[in-house]
């Protein structure tokens, strides 16, 4: 007896939790509504199913529990309640479905005149490049990724030179017109998932996918990655603004073509040997895709004045950094944390030769 | 195992099969002579392909369930592994297709 | 009771266990092989009980235990999908209720490869013990999710990447080798071994949904197998089946060509089969519960056979849903959208004929049956919720996200799980000869309930929101709300709790073996052939000097005309008790 | 009766509740141990049809490098066709009882599967000399995996067949040795067909 009681409250306390609940989606900021009339539908219909057959199972045990002297009604099967009920269902699917295929539809279809945006996905963080004003983006390819070309872009390809190249985790892109998404990654598999555009979809290394989606609404709006990509997963976040068209321009404007970025590398002014050569080993030993020399911020801490600096450690304490505390960073990164960042840095072993000319490039980025 | 049952099928079954197969085998042709192109056409041949088969199995070997149910065992698995051989061709084919168009190549 | 005249049927030779060693231990008996079967599969998933509390501790309180680190969170995470999936219900169902229960509901004295089925449990442990050396191996266990994803489970910056998961395949692939050998048991007994009378439809569902999830694990596994012989290969000797150009934190790999969607292809043929291989018997369990106590047959017999079956074949074609937002040729979405709410409407068929069996029975609410209508319950929450899953664009704002999380366990780590707590409660006493203690039962079953519904229906709103899985922590986001988190920790304290109550349950398996109410042979007053063995509990060959005779269908509870509300397989149509009344009585079968 | 007749049994109704059909328990005459092998060639089946389905979709990409199709293969099949064929001549025996045939034909059967495997592990070895190593290219590594797999599955034949062979050796009954000599036998021709589906593969790649 007690059970149908228990669920009469369960059914009916999941609907009311299911009204006053804090948590539904957040609110929409893309074209994409349509994808949220197909859910609710489908909310609807199995919402419909939920309550009519729980609440036939409770009244089913509340009026047919044991009694002295009830017997069972003996009946095998029932052909045409049983098919009615099956009629019944596949309609029910048949609504959820038809909706649904119809928007998968628009979903995979890109409209025409769709400003191409790619989003390039390493472990564990996001950068971005526009086509330029061609319109097209060059092409790729992962062997040509280095410390001056970190898109990996086609040299060869005059599409990709004037490429605009966004080295932060933060995109913008102006409301009201149609982007077409290029997902490509450099490792692992990753997710673009921003909550509010509802879109999403997984970043293939070795393949280009792609989504497309109108912004409709202005704001700054989390950028997550959705896809188990290892430990720095759930620290791999970005950011992405949408602004109204000028604000847009102005800022594409601001950040370099390919083009320029080369000629900037090239430029920068030479070292001395041994922090040279820590430049090599940093970027054999992949320090550089967590790490930056030029003082924005990474999935690590930047390099640059790191040397002799008072460091705040996560537990509150404070160390100078001295050739000693590298060393140990490196070797055992989780013994001393640095404030404000995540304990994902893999341990290294490196020779003493390597250590010494990684400190080597510390230090002249710290003078 | 005794297979041959004793029952016998009055002669005008054949014929009416013989035929059906003929019609299967036409609209195989059709599918072929009207050019039809991409998955349509593969779909509709493999289509074809099945209800010829399943028609042979059904009717000219009609042999005993068991045997029947042997032939469903061992057929049935890899019917459903045509589908992901099928899908997966398919699949390459767009793989390939991104990495055409969008990496730089060898 | 009936019996056939031992030159009837032929019998498969027993081995008579001669010694403790061989009776116990190396026994070719399929009750003792279940036990040993049963046991490791529920010691192992307490482990993985445990590690579901430790990521709920960080998920509710995070940064609090400082000993969970973003990589030990991972290596939790993993294990946990991984070890209740397989070794725990996977082989609790197939390995310890398929081995117990098939050749008692059909009549056999055993499997009929017995020695087989002995070798199959022994290399389960070895998988099992692989496993868990896993967690003492240099960087630890594999943390790349159970999904196992490459190129990611292979490579830096994943935990175990190195060890971990080369031990982590090697026990899958043991596990299959084991499986099969079990697996061609189960499908060959019932095929070959039933008693005189005992056709296919007169098989109890339990049955039934134990030999379809066989066969159908039996056709999936090998899916695992091969993508988990490729992915060793490309982990230890650097092919490039899977695995593209990389460059890994910098470094670049010297793989090249591969395509990490192929192995995704391949593990969901296997995995989406493998839901439906825990899902299946379950259904097949709870019917007969469900049957017995209401003491009313199973409503829509035959549909339900049916059902089965269906779900069965076309459980394979739908594993894509799994890969709507992959990145795979987006016009799959439409082929495997719709197979996959197709599959629904067969499940959907059981869900009516489980309520109908209800409808005008007797209901007695003993504790087998409160779970078996818990079950229902959370059954039909797992699955509504995975038709939005299914629904290829209402997936995508959700996929990867806790609704996802609430959905899978729901229909995966509740519903089956309640009925393997109801399959226990009902045949302990035919396993010891004596009842569970009732009252813990009951406060067991109300925890348990109440406790995983708390759990994971607010889930589904975390999802909604937005909140990704697999986050080690989702702080510094804006438009996760502060409620989400104290949400979380309710959630926290709620899986506590249940994990807590599991203890009583293991206690209340221990004292009642001793100290329990002695059952008799048949408690329940079960048609089913195995509460009419002999002895209880059931003796080495079970049947005596002959085997049993079967006239009925396992459903003949409050026959119209007979003398008492249960007429046992067993029972001849010339016993007085039948009162003259066959099946459905002297009525006129207006169906056919 | 079909198998859709019986799912379409009423088990309830008045005539199936007395043991009309007496139902002997087996659903199939054949013998146990024989339908154990069906079904566990099913599952072989379903493996080699998922490396199949692998193979066609990795070679698709650009990088793929057929393997010069070693000419030893040619010779092998036909090794490991002669030991079908000389099971199939044990197996003919056994159904006419003629002892010596059976003797024969089995033991060549198993000479010839080992000659088989010796032949694959020398292509192996031809292989690696010439530098086509596993992980070479991606045909290579199909073409090692595929072979191992399958050499793997002839081994675990030739120790049934041992065990058959050692009750021959001990002269058991003819009769008793039956249904052993038609299990291998049937392995065997299924091995074949499968190396031939699987042969065909690296020729077409
Ligand atoms: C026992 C296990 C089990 C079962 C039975 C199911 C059943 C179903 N699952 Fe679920 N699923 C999982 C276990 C299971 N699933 C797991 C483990 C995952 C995640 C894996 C991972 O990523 O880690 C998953 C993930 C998953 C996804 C992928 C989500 C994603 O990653 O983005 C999808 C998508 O289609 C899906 C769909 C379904 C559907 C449509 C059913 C259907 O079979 C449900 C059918 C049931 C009903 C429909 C309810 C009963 C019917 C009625 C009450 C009648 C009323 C109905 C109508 C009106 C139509 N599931
Ligand atoms: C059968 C499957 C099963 C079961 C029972 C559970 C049980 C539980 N699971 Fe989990 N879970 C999975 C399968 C399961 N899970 C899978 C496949 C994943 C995905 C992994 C991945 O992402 O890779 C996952 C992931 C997962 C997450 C998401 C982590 C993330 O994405 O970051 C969370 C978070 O809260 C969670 C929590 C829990 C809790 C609190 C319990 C329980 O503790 C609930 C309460 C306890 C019970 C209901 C009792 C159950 C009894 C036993 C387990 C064994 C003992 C048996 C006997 C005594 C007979 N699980
Ligand atoms: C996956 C990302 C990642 C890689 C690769 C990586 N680091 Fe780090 N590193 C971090 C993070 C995150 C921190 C801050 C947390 C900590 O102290 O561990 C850090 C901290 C450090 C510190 C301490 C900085 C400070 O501010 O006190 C040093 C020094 C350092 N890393 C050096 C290296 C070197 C050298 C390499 C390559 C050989 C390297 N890192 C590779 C992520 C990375
Ligand atoms: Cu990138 Cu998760
Ligand atoms: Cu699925």
């Amino acid at each position: 007896m007690a059970v149908a009681i228990v669920l009469v409250l369960l059914i009916v306390g999941s609907v009311i939790f299911n009204f006053l609940s804090p948590w539904w989606f957040t609110p929409i900021a893309s074209n994409w509504g349509t994808i949220d009339t197909t859910l609710i539908i489908t909310f609807i219909i199995t919402g419909i199913a939920f309550v009519a057959i729980s609440l036939f199972m409770a009244y089913s045990i509340y009026r047919f529990h044991h009694k002295e002297g009830r017997v069972a009604h003996y009946e095998p099967e029932n052909n045409k309640l049983e098919w009615w009920l099956t009629i019944l269902t596949t309609i029910g699917v048949v609504a959820m479905l038809a909706p649904g295929l119809v928007v998968w539809n628009d979903y995979i279809t890109v409209p025409e005149g769709a400003d191409e945006v790619e989003a390039v996905g390493k472990q564990w963080q996001w950068s971005f490049r526009f086509p330029g004003e061609d319109g097209k983006l060059g092409t790729t390819d992962i062997k040509f990724v280095s410390f001056d070309n970190p898109f990996g872009i086609n040299p060869d390809d005059p599409n990709g030179q004037d490429d605009i190249l966004i080295s932060e985790p933060e995109l913008h892109l102006p409301i009201d017109r149609p982007v077409k998404m290029l997902l490509r990654s450099y490792d692992v598999l990753h997710d673009f998932y921003v909550p509010q555009f509802r879109a999403k979809m997984d970043l293939v290394p070795g393949l280009i996918t792609y989504f497309w989606f109108i912004p409709t609404r202005t704001g700054k709006f989390d950028l997550l990655c959705a896809e188990l990509c290892g430990v720095g997963h759930y620290t791999m976040r970005g950011h992405v603004v949408v602004d109204e068209a000028e604000d847009f321009d102005e800022w594409l404007s601001s950040k370099p073509t390919y083009a320029q970025f080369l000629a900037a590398a090239t430029a920068a002014p030479a070292m001395t040997g041994l922090a040279t050569k820590g430049q090599e080993v940093a970027g054999a030993q992949g320090c550089l895709s967590c790490h930056t020399i030029d003082g924005t911020s990474g999935v690590g801490p930047t390099w640059k004045g790191l040397f002799g600096k008072e460091e705040t450690l996560a537990d509150g304490t404070t160390v100078r950094v001295d050739e000693a505390y590298l060393i140990e960073s490196v070797s055992d990164p989780n013994a001393k944390l640095v404030e404000g960042f995540a304990p994902i840095m893999p341990p290294y072993e490196l020779s003493d030769e390597d250590m010494a000319a990684l400190i080597a490039l510390i230090k002249s980025k710290s003078e | 195992m005794a297979h041959v049952e004793g029952q016998q099928h009055p002669i005008a079954i054949y014929f009416k099969i013989w035929g059906l197969l003929f019609v299967l085998s036409f609209f195989s042709y059709m599918v072929d002579y009207l050019q039809f192109e991409g998955y349509l056409r593969w779909f509709l041949i493999l289509l074809f392909m099945f209800l010829k088969a399943g028609l042979i199995v059904s009717v000219f070997m009609h042999m005993m369930w068991e045997r029947l149910a042997m032939i469903y065992a061992i057929l049935l698995p890899p019917l459903c592994l045509l589908v992901l051989i099928g899908l997966m061709t398919m699949e390459a084919d767009y793989t390939f297709l991104t990495r055409v168009l969008f990496f730089a190549g060898p | 009771m009936a019996y056939v005249a031992p030159a009837e049927v032929d019998d498969i030779e027993l081995h008579d266990p001669q010694s403790f060693i061989t009776k116990y231990i190396w026994s070719q008996d399929h009750k003792v092989i279940a036990l040993q079967y049963a046991a490791t599969a529920i010691g192992i998933g307490l482990v993985a009980l445990v590690l579901s509390l430790l990521m709920r501790l960080q998920l509710g309180f995070p940064g609090t235990f400082s000993f969970i680190d973003p990589s030990s969170y991972y290596q939790f995470v993993t294990m946990h999908g991984m070890i209740m999936v397989i070794y725990l219900l996977t082989a609790l169902f197939l390995g310890g209720f398929g081995n117990y229960l098939i050749p008692l509901m059909c009549g056999a004295r055993d499997m009929v490869f017995p020695y087989v089925n002995m070798l199959s449990y022994w290399l389960y442990l070895v998988a099992v013990l692989v496993l868990v050396a896993s967690f003492f191996v240099p960087g630890g266990p594999t943390g790349a999710g159970w999904t196992l994803y490459p190129p990611q489970v292979i490579l830096q910056g994943t935990p175990g990447h190195d060890w971990g998961i080369i031990l982590m395949l090697v026990s899958l692939i043991i596990f299959i080798v084991a499986f099969t050998m079990g697996g061609l048991n189960y499908v060959t007994t019932v095929l070959q071994a039933r008693t005189r009378g005992m056709t296919l439809m007169r098989m109890p569902l339990s049955v039934w949904g134990i030999f379809m999830a066989t066969i159908l694990a039996l056709l999936a596994f090998p899916a695992l197998f091969v993508s988990a012989v490729m992915l060793l290969l490309d982990r230890t000797l650097g092919t490039s089946f899977f695995m593209p150009a990389i460059i890994s934190m910098g470094e670049t790999l010297d793989y090249g060509g591969g395509n990490p969607l192929l192995f995704q292809h391949l593990f969901w043929f296997f995995g989406h089969p493998e839901v439906y291989i825990v899902a299946l018997p379950a259904f097949g369990i709870v019917s007969d519960l469900l049957s017995v106590h209401a003491r009313k047959n199973i409503f829509g017999y035959r549909m339900m056979v049916w059902a089965i079956v269906a779900i069965g074949v076309l459980s394979f074609v739908v594993w894509a849903h799994h890969m709507y937002v992959s990145g795979m040729n987006p016009l799959f979405g439409f082929f495997f959208a719709t197979t996959t709410l197709i599959i629904a409407v067969p499940t959907a068929i059981k869900v009516y004929n489980w309520v109908l069996t209800l409808w005008r029975g007797d209901i007695h609410l003993t504790v087998p049956m409160l779970f078996a209508i818990a079950f229902i319950l959370t059954f039909v929450v797992g699955g509504l919720t995975g038709l939005f899953l299914g629904n290829v664009v209402v997936d995508v704002p959700l996929s990867d996200t806790y609704f996802v999380v609430a959905h899978f366990h729901m229909v995966m780590g509740v519903a089956p799980i309640l009925v393997v707590f109801g399959a226990i409660y009902h045949w302990y006493p035919k396993i010891t000869g004596r009842m569970l203690n009732d009252a813990m039962g009951k406060f067991h079953f109300w925890v348990t309930f109440l406790g995983t519904y708390a759990i994971y229906f607010p889930m589904h709103y975390l999802g909604f929101v937005g909140v990704p899985r697999r986050y080690y922590s989702i702080e510094g986001t804006d438009f996760i709300p502060a409620s989400a988190v104290t949400l979380n920790q309710s959630i926290t304290i709620a899986a506590f709790i249940v994990g807590v109550v599991q203890i009583l349950f293991i206690y209340n398996l221990i004292w009642s073996y001793f100290k329990g109410k002695p059952s008799g042979p048949n408690p329940w007053k079960a048609t089913s052939l195995e509460w009419q063995t002999p002895q209880t509990p059931p003796v080495h060959g079970n049947w005596g000097p002959n085997r049993p005779l079967v006239y009925r269908w396992a459903y003949d509870y409050s026959v119209p005309g007979a003398a008492q509300d249960y007429l046992p397989q067993t029972m001849s149509p010339d016993d007085p008790i039948v009162g003259g009344h066959l099946g459905r009585g002297d009525e006129k079968d207006h169906h056919s | 009766m079909s198998i859709f007749r019986i799912l379409a049994t009423k088990p309830w109704e008045r005539n199936e509740a007395s043991l009309g059909d007496l139902h002997g328990g087996g659903e199939l005459s054949l013998p146990t141990q024989k339908i154990g092998l069906f079904v566990f060639l099913s599952v072989v089946t379903v493996l080699f049809g998922l490396i199949a389905a692998a193979n066609v979709m990795r070679m698709k990409f650009g990088d793929w490098q057929p393997l010069t199709d070693p000419q030893m293969l040619w010779v092998n099949t036909g090794v490991l066709a002669f030991s079908s064929l000389a099971l199939q001549w044990a197996s003919v025996s056994a159904r006419r009882q003629n002892l010596k045939g059976l003797k024969i034909g089995f033991f060549l059967g198993g000479v010839l599967a080992v000659a088989f495997l010796a032949g694959q592990i020398l292509v192996w070895r031809n292989l690696i000399d010439s530098g086509h190593v596993v992980l070479g290219n991606s045909a290579n590594g199909f073409f090692y995996m595929i072979t191992a797999i399958h050499g793997l599955h002839l081994l675990g034949g030739l120790w049934a067949w041992g065990k058959s062979a050692v009750r021959i050796g001990r002269g058991v009954e003819i009769r008793e040795l039956r249904l052993g000599v038609e299990l291998c036998t049937l392995y065997w021709h299924f091995l074949l067909l499968v190396w031939l589906g699987m042969f065909a593969l690296l020729l077409r790649t």
